[in-house]
């Protein structure tokens, strides 16, 4: 193998050229935009990982996320291999392609161009067992790579297959980046197969080369082709930033970043910046978004959100204050980006006024009696008394002394004024809180609503204190044996509340209480996917035909196998289902309490 | 405005007002403030239309003021004004007339609950007996000194000598009536022309030529309030409601204010000068105050008397605009001479 | 203090002529709901934030309408935004909505 | 012989107890003592809740009655019960001989101009709700163009111990809240208020004409009795109110105002209930025999009520009333013709 | 009394307040509002001036120096007070009927005596004794006390 072109360099190269020297300066303007953002805090931290074992983890994650794509395959394999295959095939081609200069024209090893187009500037002088391995490598994930762009194609007209409902319209940006693509890898194959006589190939170039011989070997078609395959890669390279495909590259530097413990503080910049270019348009949001039952908010869901974002235009607020917070987006994103704290500091930062709001706090004093147990009701379980009555009988029945520190009118959690945006004036809130939960000496604080648990759990600072949900608290009472269910006949689903099943992560305790209680059955859709019960404090302008309509469409995946009882854990889920649900529904304490032996 | 609208409503409130035999009870405010209305007003009654109106010297105050400022209980104030008809039921008298608004709502509101509370009049009587020996007889009618005027007000106009009209212009001076709030709006039925459109002062002031203007503030308080005024902590609020009427009023540029109620003429007189001081506004059309008259004097302007004479130069608002206009000679020297 | 010793002490009579009620129709136009309330009272009953504190969402509303926009927002000065005035509404407005959007107006100046 | 029925009144009440007695097989006569049928309903143009058209209403109630003789202009002068019949002098000298006679003599409205700080036909701006009814039927009777601020002031002669009327007349805040959705509807920028002091949308499909209203038409209602009315400079009108929710007092300029006159007894029934020795309450309603069970009997043999007569009633409660009175009338005479 | 002309169901809102103030002085809670104590100096100068002379207000009681608003017009009159009625035809503490004539010592004892019979004297004194406590409570002297709610207002009555 040697050389063909003497200076190594011809005119068609330089569309390409201009292209990555362009998408290299806008990655490294934009990185170096992203990191200066940060705080010196935030910058240590990414400098402790960097050069910590971690990093090893981030490496696997990168390869994970951005070339094999796990995530989405767990999704849907076929929606799985279409990103594996185009990833991790063009990634290979470089890779191998840089490996080939190395090997055969190592003095062209810092021509930024070389390898890509490696075929046109060589000639194969002999056979030789090492070239045919590498150009068989090469033909092998070309091949992969079309494959991934005809499924690509497909998808595009019928996303089904993907098994995605809905998706994103595409802009003009994205059309050129997403046309170009299509054609860079048949382009690239028409022009090792034209070459592949002059500079050799494997089975896939060479096999192609003879069938189009009449007109491959002809000279003057060589240069076309070659100009073309550098001008879509040119041109693909230039609409990058300007298209949903821009997060191939900021991927990889976002999870850089979250592994090493950034987590977005602006609504706009720094980690925020990056997540929001992180955003492939993909729409699996869309479909995820309970809000979206009802076709208009659909439009509304976090995609759009994200894209508005971008743009930097002012209608990202409808979108910011109509989410419903429920956090199924983020589970279901398979970049994980948490639009749902971007849209809380969005909310944050409308509140420009910090001040002490809540003078009347220092006013009160709940004075509440000394007891090992201490439970809080909260604002939402004060409507629904019915929960915090079988609690107490379930309390008195296992023998536990416990004291009602909300008795006459509680101090909100502090969430919902969080949620609104307000976290300044919420943190009096926590702070009046913490204070009283302290002094009651209490060791253990039972909470009957995840809003407030999710809270007490990660903004409430407790030295000594166990935070507990009642699901958590009387799933421990029945294993200590304190209490006992008779089994009845009736057959239950449970609805995971947002804030405590996604939101804190208990699944199971809920399920075990059933199961003891009676017969369990599935929804179609729960733990990490359970469906919003539309009345969630997250969202602020939805009204009651839209909230009506998401509780509608929870209830239908939780009657999927038609239980004679919907039983949930939260006093806001169960006021919204039960205005609605035909069925008889219950929060899990009554359950126990009416079952007790 | 459908002027024949209020025609209608003034029909339905006809008054009952006697000619003669009247038993006059002076004003403690008129007397302190507009000394001169009430000489005015008996020298027109008794010497010029020779009406039989009789004063005793032993007449007190009805001791209004001091009951509507809570100074002293219902009965006090019932056994004064039983006094008061004791001395008018000697005098061998039987129509009441009284120089004051705020005395007149007294006499109504007492007349009236005696009439609703027997017990509380004989009760009354023996308090009265016991303090003074003197026994009392309920007026046969209790009228205010300005029905009088309004009743004769045609009588003035014949002796007048001067009308409400512009003199240049010819038109008719655009006149502001404030009614005493004591005067109707507790009884309607006991003031000309009810509650809402009294006609008393409108009725003088079309006889002798004006103009009324109806402007929405009309039935406002003058914003005497007796404690609100007496304490000079809560001044703010009797000073406030002036203030809205004459807000009211301005655009409709009145030429001149003419009222019953002795206390009126001196909170719409003197506020205007506080104003002034306050706030640095005036009314009026050459916005150099609107002057206010009691009917007295207005009566005695018509008649020709001299100005000085109708204790006009005791106004802070000066009045000497509206003479021109009106064309009445004075000389301005002896205003202030004693 | 002037010499008098008293000053005029101003009218507490809203005139509706002059009233600029432009932060209430803009709150309307965010939360068109609150144009249905009928001044029941649930709201203000049910408020977490109403045991400790004089706030009421239902006079804020007159007070806004009536252009009076500072006592409005100082009514809801201590709302916790815990949401139970929208879940008790009769008409089913969303009061928590209409206070938020407030707040953030008030903070633009 | 077929027995003839003297029904007094020709408003809704009498038009469909003639129709029903009619089919019930009796001669119904209606005395009318205005020139044309149809009462106040004549008078109007829509009608609450839904606006259906006060027209098509009456054209369904006289069609079916048009050849039931009718005397217009004519009242009852004297009835002297004769037997089991009546002897009825007729104004202009006309007599009829029936053997019941049904009183649905209907209401008045509250003549506004008594009230007088409302200054109904003192300042121009100032009209009743059927002023404004026969304005919106026919454009005639007052004018009204372009008012870009229109006040109604709900319980004008009711509930109202001054002028002697303390009950509720149960129909004016229907129908305020169905004109100012008119008068939007209208003149659409222009900014209406209704000052109320309890708002009673007490029938079905009545709080969703409310609701419309105030989300649709955005009219402002204000919870405050209107204290008085005057006239500024410029001629427009204006009201003093106290918002007593906000307990602050207000004031405001309007171009016009509407006033719902309430509903009083009938002017000329203290007349009518002499001559049949009905018993009269003290605010001149016909007091029935037995206000739950009874409504349609006089106490009197042979004499019924229907209507508007005994009391505030909307059009429906009407119509079914003189039902029942027909029916009434017809148990009545048919036991009667057996004894 | 506007109020009274148009309560739609014929109370009077003016009388019941009136019947409040008194009840207030009767229980004495007047003495624990910034209106209330200003009772004081009303008794002190409307009854002083009936008892004193007879009228509920006297000439030479209403100092200009107490209404500065009376304006110069006002300070004109109480500098030459004789004069002023002289020429307006006033009969200032004369005898016999007239204007601000002199009431005749007989008449003033039957209003003491009305006032002693009916209770308002005993009214009086409860004010007094009352207020005198406060104001020792408060450490003023009379004069001071009586200055203070003369003049005092807190303005927060129109919000």
């Amino acid at each position: 193998m040697r050389e063909r072109i003497v200076f190594a360099f011809d005119p068609f190269v330089i569309p390409f050229t201009l292209g990555m020297v362009f998408i290299i300066l806008y990655l490294s303007v934009g990185g170096f935009k992203i990191i200066a953002k940060l705080s010196a805090e935030e910058k240590m931290k990414l400098l402790k990982h960097t050069f910590s074992f971690a990093i090893f983890k981030t490496l696997w994650d990168i390869i994970a996320d951005c070339l094999l794509h796990i995530k989405i395959f767990k999704r849907n394999i076929r929606l799985g291999y279409m990103h594996a295959s185009i990833a991790f095939g063009w990634f290979m081609l470089i890779f191998i392609g840089h490996i080939e200069v190395m090997l055969y024209t190592p003095q062209r090893m810092g021509v930024l161009y070389y390898p890509v187009f490696f075929r046109y500037f060589v000639m194969k002088t002999h056979e030789t067992l090492r070239g045919d391995f590498f150009f068989f490598l090469m033909d092998l994930f070309l091949l992969i790579v079309l494959s991934g762009v005809g499924i690509a194609i497909y998808k595009r007209f019928r996303s089904a297959i993907v098994g995605m409902k809905r998706t994103t319209k595409l802009r003009t940006g994205d059309k050129i980046a997403l046309y170009s693509l299509w054609l860079i890898f048949p382009l690239r194959l028409f022009a090792e197969s034209f070459t592949a006589g002059i500079s050799g190939g494997s089975f896939l170039t060479i096999s192609i080369n003879r069938v189009f011989n009449t007109f491959a070997t002809n000279e003057s078609l060589i240069q076309p082709v070659w100009w073309a395959y550098s001008l879509t890669l040119g041109a693909f390279l230039f609409a990058l930033p300007f298209s949903r495909y821009m997060h191939i590259p900021t991927e990889i530097f976002l999870i850089w970043m979250r592994n090493s413990g950034i987590r977005a503080t602006s609504s706009r910049d720094g980690y925020a910046e990056s997540e929001i270019y992180s955003c492939s348009s993909c729409g699996i949001c869309i479909d995820a978004c309970p809000m979206a039952v009802k076709s208009e908010n659909s439009k509304l869901t976090s995609v759009y959100y994200l894209r508005l974002m971008r743009r930097r235009l002012p209608e990202s607020m409808n979108h910011a204050d109509k989410c419903l917070m429920c956090g199924r987006c983020v589970e279901m994103c398979p970049v994980e980006i948490d639009s749902c704290k971007l849209k809380v500091l969005k909310r944050e930062e409308e509140i420009s006024e910090k001040r002490l709001r809540m003078a009347y706090l220092s006013e009160v004093h709940t004075n509440v009696n000394k007891s090992d147990v201490l439970y809080y009701a909260g604002c939402m379980t004060h409507l629904t008394p019915v929960i915090y009555n079988s609690l107490f009988k379930i309390l008195q029945k296992s023998g536990i002394l416990f004291s009602f520190m909300d008795k006459d009118g509680s101090i909100c959690c502090g969430r919902p004024l969080m949620l609104s945006g307000d976290t300044y004036s919420a943190k009096e809130l926590i702070e009046k809180n913490r204070q009283t939960i302290i002094n009651s000496g209490a060791k253990t604080l039972l909470l009957s609503c995840p809003i407030c648990y999710k809270v007490f759990k990660e903004e409430y600072d407790l030295p000594g204190i166990e935070v507990v949900h009642h699901t958590e608290y009387i799933n421990r009472l029945l294993n200590e044996g304190k209490i006992a269910l008779n089994k009845s006949g009736k057959s239950f689903v449970f609805h995971d509340p947002c804030d405590l099943g996604r939101g804190s992560g208990i699944f199971e305790q809920p399920r075990e209480i059933l199961m003891k209680a009676g017969e369990l059955r599935f929804a179609s859709e729960e733990r990490g996917k359970s469906h919003c019960c539309g009345g969630s404090l997250g969202s602020l302008s939805l009204d009651k035909e839209e909230r009506n309509g998401i509780t509608k469409a929870a209830l239908a995946t939780l009657f999927e196998n038609n239980p004679d009882e919907l039983v949930t854990a939260c006093p806001l889920c169960y006021k919204s289902f039960k205005n609605i649900n035909g069925k008889p529904t219950a929060d899990i304490a009554q359950i126990v309490a009416e079952q007790m032996v | 405005m459908i002027v024949e609208g209020k025609k209608k409503i003034w029909s339905e409130y006809q008054k009952d007002i006697p000619d003669d035999h009247y038993f006059y009870v002076r004003s403690c405010i008129r007397q302190n403030f507009f000394p001169a209305s009430e000489k005015v007003f008996l020298d027109i009654v008794r010497d010029r239309l020779g009406l039989d109106f009789f004063e005793t010297p032993h007449h007190t105050t009805c001791g209004g003021i001091a009951y509507h400022s809570d100074s002293i209980p219902q009965e006090t104030l019932m056994t004064i004004v039983a006094r008061q008809f004791a001395l008018m039921t000697e005098a061998g008298y039987e129509n009441y007339v009284c120089s004051c608004i705020t005395s007149f709502g007294i006499y109504n509101e007492i007349i009236n609950t005696w009439f609703h509370y027997p017990e509380l009049e004989a009760k009354i009587r023996e308090l009265l007996w016991e303090a003074s020996k003197r026994e009392f007889k309920i007026p046969k009618s209790v009228v205010h000194a300005s029905d009088v005027i309004y009743k004769l007000r045609n009588k003035i106009l014949e002796n007048g000598k001067y009308r409400l009209v512009n003199k240049n212009t010819g038109e008719p001076l655009r006149v502001v009536e404030h009614i005493g709030c004591h005067y109707s709006k507790m009884f309607p039925s006991k003031g000309v022309g009810g509650a809402e459109y009294p006609y008393v002062l409108t009725g003088m002031a079309e006889a002798w030529g004006g103009t009324v203007i109806d402007y929405p503030e009309r039935r406002h308080c003058c914003g005497f309030g007796f404690r609100q005024y007496l304490v000079q902590a809560n001044r703010g609020y009797s000073l406030s409601n002036t203030h809205k009427k004459f807000e009211s009023m301005a655009p409709f540029k009145p030429d001149m204010i003419i009222t019953n109620c002795p206390g009126c003429p001196y909170f719409l007189d003197r506020w205007q000068y506080v104003i002034e001081e306050l706030e640095g506004k005036t009314y009026g059309a050459d916005s150099k105050g609107i002057p206010v008259f009691t009917y007295e004097e207005v009566a005695g302007l018509v008649l020709g008397y001299d100005p000085w004479d109708l204790g006009l130069q005791m106004h802070q608002t000066a009045v000497e605009p509206l003479l021109d206009k009106i064309g009445i000679t004075y000389n301005k020297e002896d205003k202030y001479k004693i | 203090m002037n010499r008098f010793g008293y000053r005029l002490s101003p009218s507490s009579q809203i005139d509706l002529d002059v009233s600029d009620n432009s932060l209430f129709r803009q709150i309307l136009a965010g939360e068109p709901g609150i144009s249905t309330c009928i001044s029941c009272g649930s709201c203000v009953a049910s408020c977490s934030a109403g045991v400790f504190d004089k706030i009421s969402f239902r006079k804020a509303l007159h007070l806004l309408e009536a252009g009076m926009d500072t006592e409005a927002v100082a009514l809801l000065e201590g709302c916790m935004m815990c949401g139970k005035c929208t879940l008790v509404c009769p008409r089913g407005i969303n009061t928590r909505h209409a206070i938020v959007l407030i707040k953030r107006k008030l903070n633009k100046g | 012989m077929t027995d003839r029925v003297l029904i007094i009144g020709g408003g809704p009440a009498g038009l469909e107890a003639a129709n029903q007695l009619n089919l019930l097989g009796y001669k119904p006569v209606i005395v009318e003592k205005d020139d044309t049928l149809g009462g106040h309903l004549a008078k109007w143009d829509r009608l609450f809740p839904e606006g259906e058209s006060a027209e098509t209403v009456l054209y369904k109630l006289i069609k079916p009655v048009e050849h039931t003789p009718v005397y217009l202009n004519t009242i009852v002068e004297q009835a002297d019960k004769e037997g089991n019949h009546f002897r009825v002098k007729l104004s202009g000298g006309k007599e009829e001989i029936v053997s019941a006679i049904l009183v649905c003599a209907g209401f008045s409205l509250f003549p506004a101009e008594k009230k007088e700080e409302y200054g109904y036909g003192i300042y121009n701006g100032v009209i009743t709700s059927s002023d404004l009814e026969k304005w919106f039927k026919t454009g005639k009777g007052v004018n009204i163009n372009n008012p870009s601020k229109v006040g109604f002031v709900h319980c004008v002669g009711s509930r109202d111990e001054k002028i002697c009327n303390r009950q509720c007349s149960k129909v004016c805040c229907v129908t305020a809240v169905k004109q100012a959705c008119e008068i939007k509807e209208k003149f659409p920028d222009s900014e209406v208020f209704c000052f109320y002091m309890d708002l009673r949308m007490f029938g079905r499909k009545y709080e969703d004409l409310y609701l419309k209203a105030q989300n649709k038409y955005r009219v402002r209602f204000i919870r405050g009795r209107v204290s008085e009315v005057s006239e500024d400079f410029t001629g427009k009108v204006v009201i003093k109110a106290e918002d007593t929710l906000s307990s602050k007092p207000l004031k405001v300029s309007l171009d016009l105002l509407v006033l719902m006159t309430g509903m009083i007894s009938n002017s000329s029934i203290e007349e009518l209930s002499g001559i049949l020795s009905l018993n009269r309450a003290e605010d001149g309603f016909i007091e029935p025999a037995d206000t739950i069970t009874k409504m349609y009997d006089s106490g009197k043999e042979g004499i019924f009520l229907a209507g508007a007569v005994t009391g505030p009633k909307t059009i429906p409660e009407t119509l079914s009333e003189a039902r029942a009175s027909a029916l009434a009338i017809h148990n009545y005479l048919s036991n009667k013709a057996i004894q | 009394m506007s109020c009274i002309t148009r309560c739609p169901r014929k109370n009077g809102p003016g009388l019941i307040i009136q019947a409040l103030r008194n009840l207030s002085q009767e229980l004495g809670y007047f003495i624990d509002s910034e209106k209330g104590r200003q009772q004081l100096v009303l008794n002190r100068a409307l009854c002083g001036n009936i008892l004193n002379y007879g009228y509920c207000v006297y000439p030479r009681t209403f100092h200009y120096s107490d209404h500065p608003e009376n304006g110069p017009v006002g300070k004109l009159i109480e500098d030459n007070l004789e004069a002023v009625h002289k020429r307006v035809g006033s009969n200032l503490d004369g005898e016999g009927p007239g204007i601000l004539r002199k009431i005749p010592q007989s008449d003033l004892d039957e209003l003491k005596r009305i006032f002693d019979v009916t209770g308002a004297t005993e009214r009086m004194e409860k004010i007094e004794t009352i207020s005198k406590k406060r104001a020792k409570e408060l450490g003023l002297s009379d004069e001071e006390y009586c200055r203070q709610i003369f003049t005092i207002n807190s303005e927060e009555h129109y919000i």
